[in-house]
């Protein structure tokens, strides 16, 4: 199973740079990005995910005496929470400058913005 | 027994999914996308249960609630969109 | 092996079926009026039929399967119903032999 | 139940793939959004599957709620000129 979300999250990525690679409509490829970002998130689960265990959350079914042997390794999904929350923000970020740009030339054509300073 | 029944539930809802992602997928205008897209949340409320069930564990169920309430703001931010009100 | 298992199993078979007939529909159906019809309308049965079998077979979850049986009761009509205005505002083409009051109304009395 | 959770998975799995096909290839700008947005949403129950419910609800609740509004609302901004 996690072998399969893997292969899921690395086809996502594919998938991803692919559309920001060839697209020239600037919010496509931001939009390409959060599919990448989706990629990335799952590989990141998927890694730290073991067989036959079950989520660390500490309620009356995993008590906390036999917590160690029952329950897999908190810091992967961490990693991938502070992940999706910076992913946003990057997007956010992305969203505004392609608005200025747009405000700018009144087109979102990649190819029509060619300057170095604006 | 009642593994069995849920096992042949979500088989059922499995091929439902399958039909809904068909619509999303050829569907001709936007809007029928948008049924199909609030058609394949509810059912994945329901795969939720159904892995809440096998895992034995109640807190996945807090996921369930998070899906019933946001899908809701997609569906609105679309439709909002497509009679150009936003 | 108890009754209440054996209720919530058929309970959850039957909310699967109305999900089953909700896909039929939306892929069958000619237009997209008909699609939201069958797409939101037996989705919302079939949902709430599942969390009442989930709630046979636990009843211990009983509280939070309310609670989303309640959520989903609330916004899943508020969304059809928003749906199906922006479609009609947009002039979404309908299937030949739709009888349309509201258009009719509107032409009447601008 | 492991064989009920590996036929999920791969029922997951070929909707992400074909939802992100639907978002590179679309024809209309708000579908592309739309598509994206089921990829998130069919992400986290795939977080879920994968025992870890608590990213599961931060991308059901920021990858797919707040970056869909966040795009239909510069979308809406950006009405007038060309969009492709």
């Amino acid at each position: 199973m996690a072998h399969l979300a893997m292969a899921t999250g690395f086809i996502l990525i594919l998938i991803g740079f692919y559309g920001a690679l060839t697209n020239r409509n600037i919010l496509r490829m931001i939009v390409a990005f959060t599919v990448a970002d989706s990629g990335v998130n799952l590989v990141l689960v998927a890694v730290g995910y073991m067989r036959g265990r079950t989520a660390p959350i500490l309620d009356n079914t995993v008590p906390a005496a036999e917590a160690a042997a029952r329950i897999i390794d908190p810091v992967p999904q961490a990693l991938v929470l502070t992940a999706i929350v910076i992913g946003v923000g990057v997007t956010a970020l992305m969203l505004a400058y392609s608005y200025k740009l747009y405000e700018k030339k009144r087109t979102l054509d990649i190819t029509k913005h060619t300057e170095l300073k604006w | 027994m009642a593994d069995i029944l849920i096992y042949i539930a979500t088989a059922v809802a499995g091929v439902a999914f399958l039909l809904a992602l068909y619509r999303f997928l050829k569907g001709p205008t936007a809007a029928d996308r948008v049924v199909a897209f609030d058609t394949l949340t509810l059912i994945s409320v329901v795969f939720i249960v159904v892995i809440a069930l096998g895992e034995g564990r109640g807190i996945y169920l807090d996921v369930a609630v998070i899906y019933a309430l946001l899908s809701f703001l997609g569906v609105i931010a679309v439709a909002r969109y497509l009679e150009r009100g936003l | 092996m108890t009754i209440s298992g054996i209720i919530g199993g058929i309970l959850m078979l039957c909310g699967a079926a109305f999900l089953l007939l909700a896909g039929i529909g939306l892929v069958r159906m000619p237009d997209l009026f008909n699609r939201i019809q069958a797409g939101t309308k037996a989705t919302t049965l079939g949902t709430l039929l599942t969390l009442a079998g989930a709630a046979c077979l636990r009843p211990e979850w009983t509280l939070k399967l309310l609670l989303i049986g309640l959520f989903i009761l609330l916004t899943n009509p508020i969304s059809s119903q928003v749906l199906a205005r922006a479609a009609h505002r947009t002039g979404t083409p309908k299937t030949a032999g739709t009888v349309d009051r509201l258009a009719d109304d509107r032409e009447e009395r601008p | 139940m492991s064989v009920l959770f590996l036929a999920l998975t791969v029922l997951l799995a070929v909707a992400m793939i074909g939802a992100a096909f639907v978002a590179i290839l679309g024809k209309s700008m708000p579908i592309a959004i739309l598509a994206a947005g089921l990829v998130s949403l069919l992400a986290s129950v795939l977080f879920l599957l994968l025992a870890s419910p608590d990213v599961a609800m931060t991308e059901a609740a920021i990858g797919s709620g707040l970056t869909t509004f966040l795009f239909f609302f510069i979308l809406g901004r950006m009405r007038g000129g060309e969009h492709d």
